[in-house]
């Protein structure tokens, strides 16, 4: 009986992510409860919330790194019920993860061409590997480093890089701002808008919670594994309570 | 205790009151700001830089010191039996190289994925040996082609493809048996699968050939002296082996750099977490993995019986771990530098056994290997894994 | 005479110079701060001054005496501690066994004295956990004392790691962007223990690309670019100086900064 | 209780009908692990024995109980001395226990020996030729053999053997290289085992006694795939044949192969350990295929051409035709023979202290056990591998050996040597 | 129920289970059921030499009572099928919700009371007056005291159980001891008559225990690995081996020898430990693995004329004090090791909780943060290795007195494999573990695997089932030993007793990298 309605969903206007009343387990531990939210097609949504309020644990389930106990993933409109995390990603979702998890022992230019692994458009690559090279230069100079080896804030710009390259359709960042320059951080900010008007749906993860809102049309705020507080942007930069507690006001 | 969010409880109220009260608990023990001396043993103070020096130097021009090693050995060798000797024994060392060097491979292949001393692998390779020669006489391989070329054709296109898929198919259904389940277990809970798997293909091996030598008769494919040089005469089998060796090396060396599995292999090798977000499938490329790993075990035995025209049930583990240190020693998951580490051992099997006795060969090749790993620790090849503090 | 002395120290990774010519003085008591663009080589410098990175040419003194060569675990000794940019805790030690492990090189046990369980020895433990336990109540960390660093929210675990790295007996901490992955919340906790450990008498030398956090608390910062240092001066100076603008502030930044 | 214990009506009885109680005997051999080569057969030709014991009622109304102890452990893959002298505790603790056949090993005899001297236990061995396990000669003080052989037996001496030694096996190779062969330099090889370390140590001594040169040797482990560096160097200090102290399953067969691939056409010689099928087949397997073909091996006589033993092969090959080959056929292994033997002598040995006590056992265990060993030195036998008997060290007086060749790919015995007392050898006329 | 039991010994769990108070309970009354049917169904196992009480109870089942002796095993019979039954019952009941209260504890205590007090005057008719309790003339039997100490250490245990249920519950861990350690104590009174047990318990179980303990000092608390720790075993056993034979003509007592190889050892443990110092994970294994090789290889080669080559060195001493023979009985190295084992133990222990066990612990989670931190990475890491090597060069010691005879076989890589095995399936860093994973392993391999033939054959003629003698395990022992570690690791991929805590080296992709790594001098 659902897959009626699930088909109908997929058609046009579907969420492009949609989690229905999710719960995630780490072992014993409670990471997500009850936790349902969508992101419409050519959407930026902001999800804030303080350390360990399972922000990170969502995007993880969103593509398919942890399963949920219960409750439903949709992707584009499809349960993503006992598929793969690898068929997710090439379905069309990148995830720049926390930790940047990076190819220690490649370089950088190998990591960024993972990024493109299921891609097959030489010319579309190429385009989007000058895209990530014009948008952080560092990387061009250190395109023959071992990604290992690079500083901090180098690391974060190439797992954001390799996470650009796979041409999602619905990109997850996890706090793509941390510990960036910055002038790199209004960079990357700029980046996100920018990807984002050329038809990428965007999920994000900011501690910079004000940043992030500006940036974001709609905003989910978690607390303990629960979704609090949603709404658009503007009005959670006006509630008194995200002012107190994360914008610092 | 479970996990809280958000604020902390005592919002650091105490931290403001350490200035006020006196003898209130601080964080900044008082008496720890007093200047302090480096205690440190003088002698370790002088002696420590000059050994960091001369350390530094031979790591540095260590595949010097190495081939001025080999070098020696072979001039002594020299010196002990004349050109001959010498030549003799390069052949010598060259073909027992070529299949370490095999053998190593697949190691490596394995351990670059999984992170796993797969001691499974040389009984994989002794079992495909045994393949072969049930391929081989299911074919009546022998008997209809003893010594002619038209033999060796027909052995490569039936004997060799058949008996690595059957190796190949073997290496799968070990991952998936005994170690697809412990993939995120304890590192030491596959090894010892590794181990257990290792004993299990030995008692069915000792169970079905039996206990003794068995002989292959696949040497008859390939007889005959290709040239003779002085004292030294080359048979057609070494130059078979030592090439085959070479090829496989260097065509895996390259499918590995250049293709996509061979990418898929490394990044899942690397990171396994963002390998699935690259969109790789993991269970696939480490099967893969284990398919070729294995396959190269089955050529590998094809050309060891081929070569020796023997076999045996408990053959595999120790020249597996003979193996494995040539792995190591090229610098593990560097499928040229195994290759190369298979050719270092067999040289100094057969040069240290020539020069000190071959009851010393086996303890020389560990000597060296730890020399080597003592100067570079992620062995000759090895990518050093520089990572950040 | 100031407590560490950084004099035209280099660092070279075959052809790159991630540290080059850089010469700076610490004083004691002072707080200062080591801006700059990614990849500038500002943890290069801190791993250069620990002991994890030997340095290719110049000299480091701390208190007057050359600690360039000296292995990790000596420096630390001297009085030198540090955090680390990626967290680095033990993962699966609980909260007080983190700082215990502070506590490891002034302790007087010995291996025997722990394997008979002397009187000695229980009484060092005992005590050296009381101190442990109180570095963890300071910081607000006591509810968490018995879990593993690994199960602790990302805030704490950098807190935790100021413990560990406190529980050494320093003189000198240096901080590598303790801010990073803090919310705001946290961040004006974390400015606040900075002070703190000023006024205790702690020399503080700090990487951090969190402008607020770096203007509030500095007494000087010093701004490295590709290795070389470009400004230093008071907070006020750097923070106007356009080379450093434009390096590494951006124009959007410095209203940020002013905002707070 | 109602006890189980069968007591038998008279069949075949002789004085001894009316024995009561249970004797044991049992065998200790290596059964698993790389020594199923040879284990397996001896405890089947033991277990032989005693089936037919038990069917002739040998022992009267005793009930005649057998127990095979295995002396292999996995981590040893094969023979391990712990295992074998936790089997003799076990055994000697068993007061019904009257004596056992084995070890295999001579290393496992060195751990046995004590343990069943101390009990009183009598331990027949088919098969270690370790001289020093009985009598002190000069190669025991060899640094690499160093056996105290006086340290063995802090009991009484209970151990026999029914094999000759080494010593008179490497003094008739010597003889046979240097003299026969004509051989007068020559490369030696060994396993690195006990035994044939041992065996190449005595060769040698004899060899260059006889006047012969050593130009080369090595020892090699058992795991050793390739020979070729020993054989470059064979060739190259001109040796004109090749000793191999040790087994073909230890490399004996091998050594043979490479060298027809290294072309080296020099006779290869070796002991009783490389005299069988294995040494042929792993010879043949090379390169060349008829490589065995000419090389010499002494091993103990040829018992396949005894009247005696004919019935023991086929009485063999009768009682285990439903086993798997290759065990179905005791011609695989030489020292079967022997273990039915030791086997028979122990239970002849037993009986004759039977009857001797007027048809019961001695009252106390001791009693019986030190009887049994006594009965044991008095042992005149003649069974599948000759006449056995015992001199005053537990040494067989059955010491000939026999020099067998390969030819059409088969051994064949060519003569058997003996050694007299003054230790010349001669061909010895049966 | 496993899962319970195994959680008991979890040290470090963070939440202990509510009702778990009531585990070592359930073990103690559990364990004596089986004593007592072990008690009674050895003599009918071993029905050729037996006439213990068991077999005895077993024809009070079905003969009518004549005579005070049959009297006494007709009760005990009884009160033996109880204390069996009940715990059985008494889990059932649970299940259903009901209780069975403390009237059914007090009836249970004084049946075993009565067992014990009965088995007991069994035990002085048949083995004292040599009085047959039912009829028919006694002839006595091996295993009849075996029967008989197991048969009242099962009443014993019941009785302790159900009579002091409520302290057993309050006070687990003590209650464990108290039932244990007279176990462990007695068990050679007990198995007198079995001393290839005993020596199956000193020689292998307690040695190959040492070895365990002392390879996770390396391994689990320090987080090296090390294939190659048979070399230290055999160094202690050689070094034994030479100051205690003909072969140099030393002589020194063991109590010298376990000292001396424990120092030996530990020294090399510190040599050539040192090599590996900068290596990281598997090439650290690798090098020890060579190292594991190349000192049975020297061994072997005969080394300065040391080692007496292939052979070994054999005729080693066995200590000798008047009544006090090692070399007669197994017993006194059972005890000897029982008592050397528990101090291990409890020194091993200790310094895991003190600060150099924090500072392995902390080196095992990261080198870096762990020098960065104040600790000095070489000696605390040659520290592990000379600790290790000690426990193993001590049992390397008590091996060659006991065996008499070392050779370089005795020292091989499959040796090393098994300790590594037993550590990895008991849970790597957790010494209840261990201890745990050595009996498990001992138990198969060298008791299970060399015997199995010998009881298959006992056990046709006794179920009358010849086919069962049919079957030839022996070249099956390989098959059966991968199939078991394989099995064992599947299910429990943590060890059994898994540590928690102690496992974050070793866990997947979570490896720190080695300080000279990070130095770049790696
Ligand atoms: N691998 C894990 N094992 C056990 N617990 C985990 C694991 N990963 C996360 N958790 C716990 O799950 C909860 C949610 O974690 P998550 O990483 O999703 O939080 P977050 O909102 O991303 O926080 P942060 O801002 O610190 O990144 C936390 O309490 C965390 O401690
Ligand atoms: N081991 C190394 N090998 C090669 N290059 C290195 C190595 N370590 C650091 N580098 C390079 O040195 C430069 C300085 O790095 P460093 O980590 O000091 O930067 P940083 O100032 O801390 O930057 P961030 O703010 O991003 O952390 C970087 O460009 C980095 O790529
Ligand atoms: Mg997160
Ligand atoms: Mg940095």
């Amino acid at each position: 009986m659902t897959s009626n309605g699930a088909s109908v969903a997929a058609s046009n206007g579907a969420p492009v992510i949609e989690l229905r009343d999710v719960d995630v387990f780490y072992g014993r531990v409670a990471a997500l409860r009850k936790v349902s939210l969508e992101v419409h097609p050519g959407e930026i949504v902001a999800l804030i919330g303080s350390n360990g309020a399972g922000k990170t644990s969502t995007l993880r389930t969103i593509s398919g790194l942890i399963s949920p106990r219960n409750g439903d993933v949709l992707l584009f409109g499809k349960s993503i019920r006992g598929v793969g995390a690898a068929h997710i990603a090439r379905l069309g979702v990148g995830h720049a993860p926390e930790g940047r998890r990076l190819f220690a022992r490649m370089t950088v230019r190998e990591n960024l061409d993972m990024g493109a692994y299921s891609r097959n458009d030489r010319a579309g690559i190429r385009r989007d590997l000058e895209r990530v090279f014009t948008l952080f230069p560092r990387l061009r100079e250190r395109a023959t480093q071992l990604a290992g080896s690079l500083s901090g804030g180098e690391q974060q710009m190439v797992a954001i890089g390799r996470a650009l390259m796979s041409d999602p359709k619905a990109l997850l960042l996890d706090e793509p701002s941390l510990g960036l320059a910055p002038i790199l951080v209004d960079a990357i900010f700029e980046v996100i808008k920018e990807i984002n008007s050329k038809g990428t749906t965007i999920l994000l993860i900011e501690q910079n919670a004000l940043l992030a809102l500006k940036t974001a049309s709609r905003g989910y705020v978690l607390e303990t594994g629960s979704v609090v507080l949603s709404g658009p942007s503007a009005d959670l930069i006006a509630s008194p309570d995200i002012q107190r507690a994360y914008l610092g006001m | 205790m479970t996990i809280q969010s958000g604020t902390p409880e005592a919002p650091l109220a105490p931290l403001g009151d350490t200035s006020s009260g006196v003898g209130s608990p601080m964080l900044v023990d008082q008496r720890s700001l007093a200047p302090r001396r480096d205690q440190s043993n003088e002698l370790v103070r002088s002696v420590g830089p000059v050994v960091r020096v001369a350390y530094g130097w031979i790591s540095k021009h260590f595949a010097a010191v190495l081939l001025g090693m080999i070098l020696v050995a072979i001039i002594a060798t020299f010196k002990q039996g004349g050109l001959d000797l010498m030549g003799q024994q390069l052949r010598n060392a060259l073909v027992l190289g070529a299949i370490y060097a095999l053998v190593a491979i697949g190691y490596t292949m394995v351990y670059g994925i999984i992170e796993l001393i797969n001691f499974a692998h040389g009984d994989v390779f002794a079992a495909a040996g045994f393949y072969a020669v049930f391929i081989a006489s299911t074919f009546h391989l022998d008997s209809l082609a003893t010594g002619s070329f038209g033999g060796l054709i027909l052995a490569l296109i039936i004997v060799f493809p058949l008996s690595m898929l059957g190796a190949g198919i073997t290496g799968v259904v070990i991952e998936f048996v005994a170690y697809r389940r412990l993939r995120d277990s304890p590192r030491l809970a596959p090894l010892i699968t590794a181990i257990g798997v290792s004993f299990l293909i030995e008692g069915i091996m000792l169970v079905i050939e039996g206990p003794d030598n068995v002989a292959t008769n696949q040497a008859d494919w390939i007889t005959g002296t290709a040239f003779t040089i002085g004292g030294v005469s080359v048979a057609w089998t070494d130059i078979f082996v030592v090439g085959m060796a070479l090829f496989l090396m260097f065509a895996l060396g390259e499918f590995v750099r250049r293709t996509r599995l061979g990418k898929a292999m490394r990044s899942t090798a690397q990171d396994r977490t963002a390998a699935l977000l690259c969109g790789i499938n993991i269970n696939r490329t480490i099967s893969a993995t284990f398919f070729i790993g294995s396959a190269l075990a089955a050529a590998a035995a094809v050309i060891y019986s081929i070569n020796y025209g023997d076999l045996k049930w408990n053959l595999g583990f120790h020249l597996g771990i003979i193996a494995f240190t040539a792995a190591v020693l090229g610098g593990i998951g560097n499928i040229v530098g195994a290759g190369v580490g298979g050719f270092i051992i067999g040289l100094i099997y057969v040069f240290g056994g020539s020069i000190f006795g071959g009851e010393w060969s086996e303890s020389l090749i560990f000597a060296v290997l730890v020399l080597i790993l003592t100067f570079r620790p992620v062995g000759l090849f090895g990518v050093e894994v520089t990572t950040r503090a | 005479m100031p407590l560490l002395e950084l004099d035209s120290v280099t660092k070279r990774f075959g052809g790159l110079l991630a540290v080059s010519n850089v010469s700076f003085n610490l004083d004691s008591g002072e707080i200062l701060s080591m801006i700059g663009p990614n990849g500038a080589g500002k943890t290069t410098a801190f791993n250069c001054v620990t002991g994890l990175f030997a340095i290719s040419s110049g000299a480091i003194r701390f208190d007057g005496s050359s600690i360039a060569g000296l292995a990790p675990h000596r420096i630390t000794k001297l009085g030198i501690a540090r955090t680390f940019q990626n967290i680095r805790l033990f993962a699966y030690m609980t909260a007080v066994d983190n700082v215990m492990v502070g506590a490891h090189w002034w302790m007087k046990e010995r291996v025997w004295d722990g394997a008979f369980r002397t009187a000695r020895a229980r009484r060092e433990e005992k005590s050296v956990e009381q101190r442990a336990l109180e570095l963890l109540e300071l910081l607000g960390l006591s509810r968490y004392a018995g879990s593993y660093a690994r199960e602790m929210p990302y805030g704490l675990q950098r807190r935790l790691e100021i413990a560990r790295a406190l529980a050494t007996q320093p003189r000198l901490l240096l901080l590598d962007e303790p801010a990073a992955g803090l919310n705001t919340q946290e961040k004006r906790e974390l400015m606040q223990l900075i002070g703190v450990l000023r006024s205790e008498g702690l020399t503080i030398l700090l990487i951090e690309h969190d402008m607020r956090l770096v203007m509030e608390v500095s007494d000087r910062i010093v701004v490295l670019d590709h290795g070389e240092k470009i400004a230093e001066g008071s907070p006020v100076d750097v923070r106007q100086n356009p080379r450093v603008i434009e390096a590494y502030l951006g124009t959007g930044a410095t209203e940020v900064i002013t905002s707070a | 209780g109602t006890s189980s214990t069968t007591t038998s009506s008279s069949a075949g009885a002789t004085g001894i009908a009316g024995c009561k109680g249970t004797i044991t005997v049992a065998t200790d051999l290596p059964l698993t692990g790389g020594d199923v080569t040879d284990g397996p057969y001896v405890q089947m030709a033991a277990e032989l024995a005693v089936t037919q014991a038990q069917q002739a009622k040998l022992l009267g109304g005793c009930t005649l109980k057998y127990i095979s102890k295995n002396d292999s452990t996995v981590l040893a893959n094969g023979h391990s001395p712990a295992q074998g002298a936790a089997n003799i505790t076990a055994l000697a603790s068993d007061a019904t226990v009257m004596g056992v056949v084995g070890p295999f090993n001579s290393s496992v005899a060195l751990a046995e020996i004590p343990v069943a001297s101390m009990d009183h236990l009598a331990l027949i061995s088919p098969s270690n030729t370790n001289p020093c396990l009985t009598v002190v000669v000069a190669v025991c003080s060899d640094p690499s053999i160093k056996i105290d052989t006086a340290s063995l037996y802090p009991g009484p001496h209970t151990y026999f053997r029914v094999i000759a030694s080494d010593v008179q096996q490497g003094e008739i190779d010597a003889y046979v290289v240097s003299s026969v062969l004509n051989a007068k330099t020559v490369y030696v090889i060994d396993d690195q085992q006990a035994y044939g370390r041992g065996l190449a140590l005595l060769f040698t001594k004899y060899y260059t006694a006889d006047g012969g040169k050593v130009v080369g040797d090595a020892s090699l482990p058992s795991t050793t795939t390739t020979y070729t560096t020993q054989i470059s160097l064979a060739q190259t200090e001109g040796a004109k044949a090749i000793f191999f102290g040790g087994t073909s399953g230890d490399g004996c067969g091998l050594v043979r192969r490479d060298m027809g691939a290294g072309g080296l056409n020099i006779p290869i010689m070796g002991g009783d350990g490389c005299q069988d099928t294995k040494f042929i087949s792993d010879a043949n397997s090379g390169a060349v295929k008829n490589e065995a073909e000419g090389s010499y091996a002494t091993s103990a006589p040829d018992v396949t051409k005894l009247s005696s033993s004919a019935t023991f092969y086929s009485d063999y090959a009768a009682a285990y035709s439903s086993v798997a080959a290759p065990y179905n056929n005791a011609t695989n292994e030489p020292y079967t023979p022997y273990g039915y033997d030791a086997m028979n002598i122990l239970l002849q040995a037993i009986h004759s202290v039977l009857v001797s006590n007027g048809g019961q056992p001695p009252s106390s265990s001791m009693t019986f056990r030190d009887d049994v060993v006594a009965a044991l030195h008095t042992t005149n036998y003649s069974g599948a591998t000759g006449q056995q008997s015992f001199d005053a060290n537990g040494d067989t007086t059955n010491t000939g050996f026999t020099l067998y060749k390969v030819e059409s790919g088969a051994w064949v015995g060519i003569n058997t040597y003996a050694v007299d007392t003054s230790g010349n050898v001669s061909v010895k006329t049966s | 129920m496993l899962e319970r039991f195994l959680s008991l010994f979890r040290i470090d769990t963070g939440k202990r289970e509510r009702n778990q108070g009531t585990t070592v309970f359930w073990i103690i009354a559990g364990t004596a059921s089986a004593l007592l049917l072990m008690g009674w169904l050895l003599p009918w196992f071993v029905n050729d030499y037996s006439a213990g009480v068991g077999y005895s109870a077993q024809d009070a089942l079905v003969s009518s009572p004549t005579g005070i002796g049959t009297f006494c095993i007709y009760i005990m019979a009884v009160a033996m099928i109880m204390l069996v039954v009940s715990p059985i019952a008494e889990a059932i009941a649970r299940a259903r919700g009901r209780a069975f209260g403390k009237r059914a504890d007090r009836i249970r205590f004084i049946a075993a009371l009565v067992g014990l007090a009965l088995t007991a005057v069994v035990w002085f008719l048949v083995s004292v007056i040599q009085e047959e309790p039912l009829f028919g003339s006694f002839t006595a039997g091996t295993y009849t005291d075996s029967a008989v100490w197991l048969t009242m250490y099962g009443f014993a245990m019941a009785a302790l159980a159900y009579g002091a249920r409520d302290w057993v519950v309050a006070r687990q861990s003590v209650a464990f001891g108290v039932a244990a350690l007279p176990f462990g104590i007695f068990l050679p009174l007990m198995f007198h008559q079995a001393p290839d047990f005993l020596l199956w318990a000193a020689g292998s179980l307690a040695i190959y225990m040492l070895l365990a303990l002392g390879l996770n000092v390396v391994v689990g608390f320090a987080g090296l690995l090390d294939l190659g720790y048979a070399a230290f075993f055999a160094i202690g056993g050689y070094a034994c081996a030479s100051f205690a034979s003909p072969i140099h003509n030393i002589h020194l007592p063991l109590w010298v020898l376990i000292f001396l190889g424990a120092a030996v050892a530990s020294m090399f443990g510190a040599v050539l430990g040192a090599p590996t110092l900068r290596l990281r994970g598997d090439y650290l294994a690798i090098v020890t693995l060579g190292f594991g090789e190349i000192i049975p290889d020297l061994a072997t080669n005969n080394v300065f004329n040391l080692t007496g080559g292939a052979n070994g060195i054999s005729g080693i001493d066995q200590p000798h004090y008047g009544a006090l023979d090692f070399s007669t009985s197994p017993r006194w190295y059972y005890w000897s090791l029982l008592i050397v084992s528990i101090l291990v133990i409890i020194f091993l222990r200790n310094i895991e909780r003190s600060r150099v066990g924090r500072a392995w612990v902390a080196l095992r989670e990261d080198e870096v943060a762990a020098a960065a931190t104040g600790i000095n990475t070489t000696t605390t890491k040659l520290l592990a290795f000379a600790i290790g090597a000690s426990v193993s060069g001590l049992a390397g010691a008590f091996y060659g007195s006991i065996v008499s005879i070392v050779s370089p076989d005795d020292f091989s890589f499959s040796v090393s494999i098994a300790v590594l095995s037993i550590v990895v399936l008991g849970g790597i860093g957790n010494i209840v573990g261990v201890i745990l994973g050595s009996f498990i392993l001992t138990f198969v391999i060298f008791w299970v695997l060399p015997n199995m033939n010998e009881w298959t054959t006992t056990l046709s003629t006794t179920v009358h089932v010849p086919a069962l003698a049919g079957i030839d395990f022996s070249s099956y022992t390989f098959i059966i030993y991968g199939l078991a570690l394989i099995a064992m690791m599947l299910l429990r991929p943590g060890g059994l007793l898994p540590s928690r805590a102690r496992r974050i080296e070793l866990e997947s992709g979570e490896e720190s990298e080695s300080l000279a790594a990070v130095q770049g001098v790696a």
